[in-house]
């Protein structure tokens, strides 16, 4: 019962890959595969149910929809379907729809499997999951070499967070001889330390925060559905989610707290930087993406996980909405540069749905998010005055972006050559997602903080006056910001010079940074090796080399000199002696490098070499023989 | 007098192992191993007769080694033999079929 | 036991004779006179036995002995180069080795003799030709039947390889490998 | 029972040489029909395995009582997971089609040889009966690559026979080093492992542990004694490696586990640290040397150096008595075992992949390659599949084991897992890049006529693929046997 | 003395039908025309069957030293005897055919059974005269036995290299026998045991290493081992087989007692045979390793192979493995090689490494027993080779030379190397055309040698049990 949000996508994928020859099924059955799996999410959220499933070993698999999970377990699906009504809408042609729509669905699968997780080892596998599901749909035009490895980069950065919760995973069981997120609190401060770094650098991974933030651009080359898909409930939620889902027990780690804080704050500013600098429209959406993140990552930290969680359904909301209609712009126009786009004119309908989402992201009050933003600003003056204030400049820099992104994208402008208008499907997922988006205004009635809490399963914090007040300044302060840039027209380029926009629209130069920093160390690494490989260490048998060597050149010098040589006194030994030494050192090194084999292979045939088929050298050889056993005999015991 | 006798007997080994291992003709090398079997039978004397109480089994000694030595010449010219047939060779020198 | 002074110099005498003789052998260039001062050699070591109460032995040794150079000598003339030494010649490879292994070989040797101590065990019987008769056809047969065996042996295998002519006519026919390719007369 | 998985093949693969020339062709359904025993009779032992511990379907017959020599067969925890990944193993692998070049009774003969061989390295609980397989499949193998391989075939081979005959000469010294304590002798490991006649702490203990383990290193191959292995992997014929990677490398890790650790339980425990060490360095260096390669072949022969480091490393946190709880040693070796199954299902596709890739391209170089995926659909499938199999993506049976091994190695060895689990980062990276040159991005043009896996390839690989899901789903039958043997060892 | 002389004579009931046997052989050669002279195979064959018997009847009877104190009556020499007798029958089968032009075939078994009688003595001697007169025996048979192709340049030449090696070897360890006779008044090892308690060390030693030089001649150690590489590519392949065996069986087992005899506070015995062992393996490795002459390479490999022999000595009365490991070794040691010279016979003496090129696909058989031979020469199990190496190494360990079981094994990979140097062509190269080959008899020795070498291995237990208990008499 409880798998059912799990099981339904599932099954439901292997139902489109079935019906792959018959499109339009195909398409009517992914869709009614996501309703069907709300009303499952739904059903399960209801009863609250949990389950297991046995690995053995001491490992069982265990799911239960608690807390924040009875609404993300809806939320995701919830958002899947409207992202894969606008998809099954879009571009009938295409053959590889099936493919996606199959992918699309399974990564809910997923996504619900990381949600409904009641232990690590379940968070793990749905986290993974997601991650490699991710790799398929960005990838998902592969037969163009970039998107490929745009993809690549994706999955290997938030698989290095991965790592996290492997550590996490192995921590607690370590303390505590179980994954089950209910017995985290047991484990001992220095476990959970280690518990709490995994995870921190796990969600900090995922929920694209600094320095992971980049691959959200790699993310980019995926198709829209996939870009809102990713963006908004899942995969970069999936960070966000952990850590409002173990705030309670994690925040016993002294440092947990400031290091959250910290993460967030920093990447909601660069994040929002980022954002506004970017001439992409999607770029720009990612990395306001980031930066709402980060938002959310303050609130974690400060302990207001119902401020967060807020966020984090209002944000999946309209970020969805925005990556959809941004999809729509690109497909109009075949570029989404903010300088050639200026919809506004020539997609109304859109327009005015793009500027509901847009809206929702600058926090323009009634909308919901506003007070989700607010919750969170409230949040972080609470855990400190300058955390306060950077949440508060962070959250004019999302209005910035916000109106930025709006009159840029969809503003009034020129009709100019529209390649394709929005399907009926596709306005209609846009429609519902800005109905849902203005439908979430109704936290600012009376109660709102109280249904917040009970959906979060966590804390809020009242705003105060001053806050609302400094808040809607500020969201008036960007407005205008706007106004004044839009009426300059210099909204494209901010003024700013175009290197350090292109520096910071690049994300700071993080990707060139891991490209010096890890990606090329890295693969030299690995290069230099595989040339050691193959030279050194397949001969590095070779301590032994030296022996070999010298002994083949003892033979040697033995046997070239006749065995007259040794038989003749010490003199001439002492000869002997400091010939071969200086034969070692002027060969040392390279010697020691030889190979033993060919070492051994020397002397095979310098020991053919006293065979010299003279007798009277065996004869000789026999008396020297005779003298050593004697010796051996005398003084060995 | 054992003394001497050893020092006669070691001497007289100590020239056949020269010979044996300087000398080219085959019939030389021969010569210088008897020579040492020669040693050996003196050794055996020596020893019957100042050591060993004239124990039985020196005398029997004695013959045996007399009897090595005629075998091990017999056997030899009749190798000799063969290899000059063969191979028209009387010195080791000329027998390097056989090596490495 | 108990050697008057004149066995010292006979011993002596007979020792010197016996060594420096068998150096002779190596420093003629005769062949047969090297086989000739081996001779002397052995009778020298003979008479030395005599000398010391092994009258039986030695003359044994002196009698084989002297047949076996004779043979020796002959084998001499039927191979060597120089049997009579009319182009006098050293025939010797690494002489200086086997000069070292030979003075090694005697000081080595002598050491033991001299200085090494060897038990003085009680006196057994006195005839000591009697001995040897009992020893060799009563407790040590096995040692003198191996050593007939072993003489049976050496004149079989003398005579096979030396022998040309057998009861078959050529007694070389076939003493051969056998073809590697039948037929061929190619061989390893 | 247990005696015919191993004597059956070993009866056919002479009656398949006695064959006449002119019935060569019924070699191979010979061959086919006949690897179904062994998989029938794992069947059966796996049915009647009780959970328990120690050893069960015990065989014994006197071979040499004399020298405490004896033939005695039976399955536990360990070693009953392995038969069934070689019985598997072998069949997928003769399933497999070839180029025999035209020696088709001695190719099936040599398959049925190694598969007996090898059931026997498991199976057997004498340590000599132990060793004359483990020696056979050198043997064996060295013919396998020499006569079918390609490229330098002969030389490769000859490495790896002198390789890994070195390990196995050591082997044998460890082996009668404990001989030579037990009273009255016996080579009898059963009676090995209960008594534990080493005295512990002295240098013998050390010498024997050092022989045995350098014989073990060898074989599985931990850095530095792995140079063997790429050039053998790379000249071998496909199914060769698959069986050299799938099997043959396992017998080194389930001498690790079966003599090192249960035979010198203390030894090993002071051991421990440093081979975790040197598996954490085989971890890293697998994946960054194999991340260097363009050779399709010789990079997934890197990640099995990689892989196996994983064992290794579940190996030595099982064996670090004293250190970590309980429960972290025991999922270790669950873990580790589970891996080598894993690995041997994994990398046995891979090989396979591999052998139908050169089959159809003539080449192993990676940049030679692109787009196939339109092309060859199935053939991206399954490689895709066992790719993120191999790179521990969950669901998929690698993910089980390396989840295991690193969960139990934190508690034993938090350092080591930690700096290991980079390995994991190395291998997805370098997996993806293989994927994406291979299958992703452009066709050249000269792949156009590009054929898809025919049918009796499927045959071979579909099985695997089956598995490697089944295992990552559900796992519970597999770790409920594997645990028995865990418990015991995690004990100490 | 008459009766004691005669039940002194049926203790060695097995020397006395070799003996006897080759005299009545003589005469049926001397008088027989040229035709039935190949018949005096099948009487050689039939000398042997009969001391055959008689020895593994007599294995059933109480050992004990006979002939005053000369002969050791026991059941190792029985072993011994069986080894030997075993491979002669072998050696006989490859001769029929490889002799059958030689005028005088006849004399050549005469020979060889002479030869065979002084290994079988000398695997029995317990005195030193019988020592030096066993090993003359076999020795002068032998000589005779390389040169027996008088009209070969290589076998005469390999005939008198071997005689004159054999000759300083035996000058040396006569003098070496006379200082212990000297030390101990008497010259069976019963004496020289108690006798030599309280020797002089200088002169013990001394001559302790005369005789031993000696003894390696006969064994093939060094520093007198040059003349089995000789013997191995000059003699007539059946004769060369042999030789490489048969009288390291006997060599072997008479160093045994030989050690057992010496105080070992006095003498370093161990120690020197533990170098000699280590120096003779890794030389004679070495030397193969570059080999192209197949026959020389056994022949090299045989130097190794008897380093590895010596093991057991060095393991002698510290192990209770030292005397079975020897007979093992022995064992697996003459089967394997009478298996690899018999494909040889077989291929008409085809020694030329490039000519076994393909060869697995024209003869597998004889591919296949020569494989089976070098795999037990490796020491590859089950075959009798693994055994003998396995019991050797633990030996040597049990006695406290585990660096020499170290080397052992270094020199059993390295061995692999030139192994592989035949087998990786003969089976990885093209198919060649077939060869001619010998008869039927040589197919014969090869599948029993063959046969033998797998069953050493793989029912070892009656050869374990009957040699698990072994004492070696020594008087």
């Amino acid at each position: 019962m409880v798998w059912l949000p799990v099981l339904t996508p599932l099954i439901g994928g292997v139902v489109i890959a079935a019906l792959r020859r018959q499109q339009t099924a195909a398409r009517m059955a992914s869709v009614l595969a996501m309703v069907a799996t709300v009303v499952a999410a739904a059903t399960v959220a209801a009863s609250q149910a949990a389950g297991e499933w046995t690995w053995g070993g001491g490992l069982d698999l265990a799911v239960s929809v608690t807390g924040f999970g009875r609404i993300m377990v809806i939320l995701v699906p919830l958002i899947a379907a409207l992202v894969l009504i606008f998809a099954a809408a879009n571009s009938e042609e295409d053959r590889a729809i099936v493919k996606l729509l199959v992918v699309l669905t399974w990564f809910v699968a997923a996504m619900e499997l990381l949600v409904i997780a009641a232990d690590f080892l379940t968070l793990l596998i749905g986290w993974e999951l997601v991650g490699a599901a991710s790799w398929v749909l960005i990838g998902h035009e592969w037969r163009d070499p970039d998107r490929p490895r745009s993809a690549r980069e994706a999955f290997v950065t938030t698989r290095f967070g991965d790592l996290g919760i492997y550590v996490a995973a192995g921590a607690v069981f370590a303390a505590t001889g179980s994954l089950q997120y209910t017995d985290l609190a047991a484990a001992s401060p220095g476990w959970l330390a280690i518990v709490a770094g995994g995870l921190v650098l796990a969600a900090a991974a995922k929920s694209a925060q600094v320095p992971f933030s980049p691959w959200l651009f790699s993310a980019m080359a995926g198709p829209t559905p996939v870009s809102a898909l990713l963006h908004s409930a899942t995969m970069v939620a999936a960070g966000a989610y952990i850590l409002i889902r173990l705030q309670p027990t994690l925040s016993m780690v002294n440092w947990f707290a400031p290091v959250v804080v910290g993460i967030g704050l920093i990447t909601a500013l660069a994040g929002g930087m980022v954002a506004l600098a970017q001439q992409d429209l999607k770029k720009a959406l990612a990395g306001s993406t980031s930066a709402q993140y980060g938002l959310m990552l303050i609130a974690v930290g400060a302990g207001f996980t119902a401020a967060a969680a807020g966020q984090l359904t209002a944000h999946a909301l309209f970020k969805s909405l925005l990556f959809l209609a941004a999809g729509v712009a690109l497909h109009a126009r075949g570029t989404l540069d903010l300088s050639k786009l200026r919809l506004g004119s020539a997609l109304p309908r859109i327009a005015v749905l793009f500027g509901i989402g847009a809206l929702a992201l600058g926090a323009v009050p009634p909308l919901g998010a506003a007070f989700t933003k607010e919750a969170v600003l409230a949040g972080a003056f609470h855990s400190g005055i300058w955390v306060g204030l950077g949440t508060a400049v962070a959250g004019l820099l999302s209005t910035v972006y916000a109106g930025r992104l709006h009159m840029l994208g969809y503003g009034p402008g020129p009709i100019g050559e529209i390649h394709g208008s929005p399907r009926r499907g596709e306005v209609t997922a846009l429609g519902i997602l800005a109905a849902l988006s203005l439908a979430l205004g109704i936290l600012w009635l009376p109660g709102g903080d109280a249904i917040l809490e009970w959906a979060a399963d966590g804390a809020i914090l009242a705003t105060t006056r001053a806050e609302i007040v400094l808040s809607w300044a500020l969201v008036a302060l960007g407005i205008a910001v706007v106004a004044v840039a839009w009426r300059r027209g210099r909204l494209v380029t901010l003024g700013l010079p175009s290197r350090t926009r292109e520096f910071i629209a690049g994300w700071w130069g993080l990707p060139s940074a891991a490209r010096v920093l890890i990606v090329d160390p890295v693969s030299r690494l690995g290069q230099g090796l595989f040339v050691a490989d193959r030279k050194v260490v397949a001969r590095l048998a070779d301590a032994v080399a030296g022996f070999g060597e010298l002994m083949s050149r003892i033979l040697k010098r033995v046997v070239d000199r006749s065995i007259d040589a040794i038989v003749w006194g010490i003199g001439a030994g002492t000869i002997q002696g400091a010939e071969i030494s200086r034969l070692a050192d002027d060969r040392g090194v390279d010697g020691a490098v030889e190979g033993l084999a060919s070492g051994i292979g020397v002397a095979g045939t310098q020991s053919r070499r006293t065979q010299t088929g003279m007798s009277y050298h065996y004869y000789t050889m026999m008396m020297i023989g005779l003298v050593v056993a004697i010796a051996v005999a005398a003084f060995w015991r | 007098m054992i003394d001497i006798l050893l020092v006669v007997a070691a001497g007289i080994f100590g020239v056949g192992v020269y010979g044996a291992l300087s000398q080219q003709s085959f019939v030389m090398i021969m010569m210088g191993l008897e020579l040492m079997l020669n040693s050996a039978v003196l050794v055996v004397v020596t020893f019957w007769w100042g050591t060993t109480g004239g124990s039985p089994s020196g005398q029997l000694m004695v013959v045996v080694v007399l009897a090595v030595m005629a075998i091990e010449a017999a056997i030899g010219f009749a190798l000799v033999t063969a290899v000059y047939r063969s191979r028209k060779a009387d010195i080791t020198e000329k027998l390097k079929r056989l090596r490495s | 036991m108990n050697p008057g002074p004149l066995s010292y110099v006979l011993v002596s005498a007979f020792g010197i004779g016996a060594v420096v003789s068998g150096w002779l052998v190596f420093r003629t260039d005769s062949m047969l006179r090297a086989a000739y001062w081996l001779m002397v050699s052995f009778v020298s070591v003979g008479a030395m036995l005599v000398v010391l109460d092994a009258q039986f032995l030695g003359l044994i040794l002196i009698l084989m002995m002297s047949g076996e150079m004779t043979i020796m000598a002959i084998f001499m003339i039927m191979f060597m180069m120089n049997p009579a030494g009319l182009n006098p010649m050293t025939m010797v490879h690494q002489h200086r080795t086997s000069i070292i292994a030979g003075v090694g070989s005697f000081l080595v040797l002598a050491w033991v003799g001299v200085m090494a101590e060897f038990p003085n065990l009680p006196a057994t019987t006195a005839d000591p030709t009697v001995d040897l008769g009992e020893e060799l056809l009563g407790r040590s047969m096995l040692i003198f039947e191996s050593a007939g065996v072993a003489l049976l042996a050496v004149m079989i295998g003398a005579i096979a390889l030396v022998a040309k002519q057998g009861r078959f006519g050529d007694a070389y026919d076939g003493s051969q490998e056998p073809d590697i390719e039948v037929g061929t007369g190619s061989r390893t | 029972m247990l005696t015919l998985a191993i004597f059956v093949p070993l009866a056919v693969a002479a009656i398949t040489l006695a064959i006449p020339k002119r019935h060569e062709r019924l070699a191979r359904p010979l061959a086919i029909w006949t690897s179904f025993i062994p998989l029938i009779v794992v069947a059966v032992s796996w049915a009647r395995f009780e959970i328990g511990t120690g050893f069960q379907l015990v065989e014994s017959l006197p071979w040499i009582p004399s020298l405490g020599i004896s033939y005695t067969v039976g399955v536990d925890g360990l070693s009953l997971p392995l038969v069934a990944l070689t019985a598997v193993l072998f069949t997928v692998s003769i399933v497999f089609p070839v180029d025999d070049r035209g020696k088709a009774r001695a190719y099936y003969a040599t398959f049925l040889f190694l598969e007996a061989i090898s059931l026997g390295v498991f199976l057997s609980l004498d340590l000599i009966l132990f060793f004359v397989f483990w020696d056979l499949s050198l043997v064996g193998m060295y013919f396998l690559i020499g006569v079918w391989g390609h490229g330098d075939a002969q030389r490769s081979a000859l490495k790896f026979f002198l390789y890994t005959l070195l390990g196995s000469l050591a082997l044998l010294l460890g082996i009668l080093g404990i001989y030579l304590y037990t009273n009255p002798r016996t080579f009898d490991m059963v009676e090995i492992i209960a008594t534990l006649p080493v005295p512990a702490g002295g240098l013998a203990a050390t010498l024997i542990f050092v022989a045995v383990g350098i014989g073990f290193a060898v074989k599985t191959p931990l850095v530095p004694f792995h140079t063997w292995l790429p050039p053998a992997h790379v000249d071998a014929p496909a199914p060769a490696s698959t069986i050299l990677a799938g099997v043959l490398l396992k017998m080194g890790t389930y001498g690790f586990i079966r003599i090192s650790l249960q035979m010198l339980p203390e030894t090993f425990q002071r051991y421990a640290l440093p081979l975790g060490i040197i598996a954490v360095v085989s971890i890293l260096y697998g994946a960054l040397v194999a991340m260097a390669q363009t050779n399709l072949k010789r990079l997934i022969a890197y990640t099995s150096v990689n892989h196996m480091g994983y064992v290794i490393l579940g190996i030595a946190a099982a064996g670090a008595l004293g250190i970590g709880s309980e429960a972290s040693r025991s999922i270790a070796m669950t873990g580790a075992v589970v891996e080598m199954v894993a690995h041997g299902l994994i990398t046995g596709a891979l090989f396979l992949v591999s052998g139908s890739i050169l089959a159809r391209g003539k080449t192993y170089e990676l940049d030679q390659y692109g787009g196939l995926a339109g092309k060859a659909p199935r053939l991206a499938g399954i490689t895709i599949l066992a790719a993120f199999a191999s790179l521990g993506l969950p669901g998929l049976a690698g993910f089980v084991a390396e989840f295991q091994i690193f969960a139990g190695t934190l508690g034993v060895f938090p350092w080591l897992a930690a700096i290991g689990l980079l390995g994991i980062v190395i291998t997805a990276a370098l997996f993806l890049r293989m994927i994406q040159q291979v299958f992703l991005g452009d066709l050249p043009v000269r792949w156009e006529g590009w054929k898809d896996l025919r049918r009796v390839e499927m045959w071979a690989l579909v099985p695997l693929g089956a598995l490697v899901v089944i295992i990552g789903v559900a796992p519970a039958w597999l770790i409920r046997v594997i645990d028995t043997l865990s418990q015991v060892v995690a004990r100490g | 003395m008459t009766a004691q002389m005669g039940r002194a004579a049926v203790d060695v009931l097995p020397v006395l039908i070799f003996a006897g046997g080759a005299i009545m052989l003589i005469f049926y050669v001397m008088f027989v025309p040229r035709a039935l002279q190949v018949w005096s195979a099948l009487g050689a064959t039939v000398v042997l069957a009969v001391a055959g018997f008689a020895s593994g009847w007599y294995l059933g009877r109480a050992p004990t030293i006979t002939f005053f104190g000369t002969f050791a009556a026991d059941r190792t020499w029985l072993w011994g005897t069986l080894i030997i007798v075993i491979v002669t029958v072998l050696t006989v089968a490859l001769s029929v055919e490889w002799f059958r032009s030689d005028s005088r075939q006849g004399e050549y078994y005469v020979l060889l059974l002479f030869s065979a009688l002084g290994a079988v003595l000398l695997a029995g001697a317990v005195d030193l005269m019988e020592l030096i007169l066993a090993m003359l025996l076999s020795s002068v048979t032998g000589y005779t036995l390389t040169a027996y192709h008088r009209k070969s340049r290589a076998a005469t030449e390999a005939g008198i290299k071997y005689y004159l090696l054999g000759a300083l070897a035996n000058g040396a360890m006569v003098y070496g026998a006379a200082l212990l006779f000297g030390l101990s008044g008497g010259t069976s090892f019963a004496d020289l045991r108690s006798g030599l308690v309280n020797a002089d060390p200088t002169a013990l030693i001394v001559g302790f290493g005369m005789v031993a030089i000696g003894i390696a001649f006969k064994l093939g150690a060094i520093p007198a081992h040059q003349w089995m590489p000789d013997v191995a590519q000059g003699a007539p392949a059946p004769a060369a087989a042999f030789l490489l065996v048969a009288g390291k069986v006997g060599a072997l087992i008479v160093l045994m007692r030989f050690a057992a005899v010496l105080p070992d506070a006095a003498v370093g015995w161990r120690p020197l045979v533990a170098v000699i062992a280590a120096l003779t393996m890794t030389l004679g490795n070495l030397a193969a390793l570059w080999q192209d002459d197949v026959r020389r390479m056994l022949g090299w490999s045989s130097v190794s192979q008897t380093g590895y022999g010596l093991l057991a000595v060095v393991a002698l009365g510290r192990s209770d493995l030292a005397i079975p490991s020897m007979l093992f070794f022995l064992a697996a040691y003459a089967m394997g090689n009478m298996a690899a010279f018999a494909v040889i016979v077989k291929l008409r003496g085809l020694t030329d490494r490039e000519s076994y090129r393909g060869l697995a696909s024209v003869h597998p058989w004889l591919m296949g027993a020569l494989v089976v031979s070098f795999l037990s020469f490796i020491g590859v199990p089950p075959l009798g080779g693994f055994t003998a190496k396995l019991l050797l190494m633990g030996a040597v360990i049990e006695a406290g030379y585990t660096w020499l079981a170290a080397l052992a094994v270094v020199n059993s990979v390295i061995s692999l190397f030139y192994y592989a140097r035949v087998m990786g062509p003969a089976y990885f190269g093209p198919a060649a055309r077939p060869r001619p080959l010998m008869g039927s008899l040589a197919a014969w020795a090869v599948g029993v040698a063959t046969v033998a070498v797998v069953a050493i291995g793989v029912i070892g237990q009656p050869l374990a049990a009957a040699w698990q208990e072994l004492v070696l008499l020594i008087g």
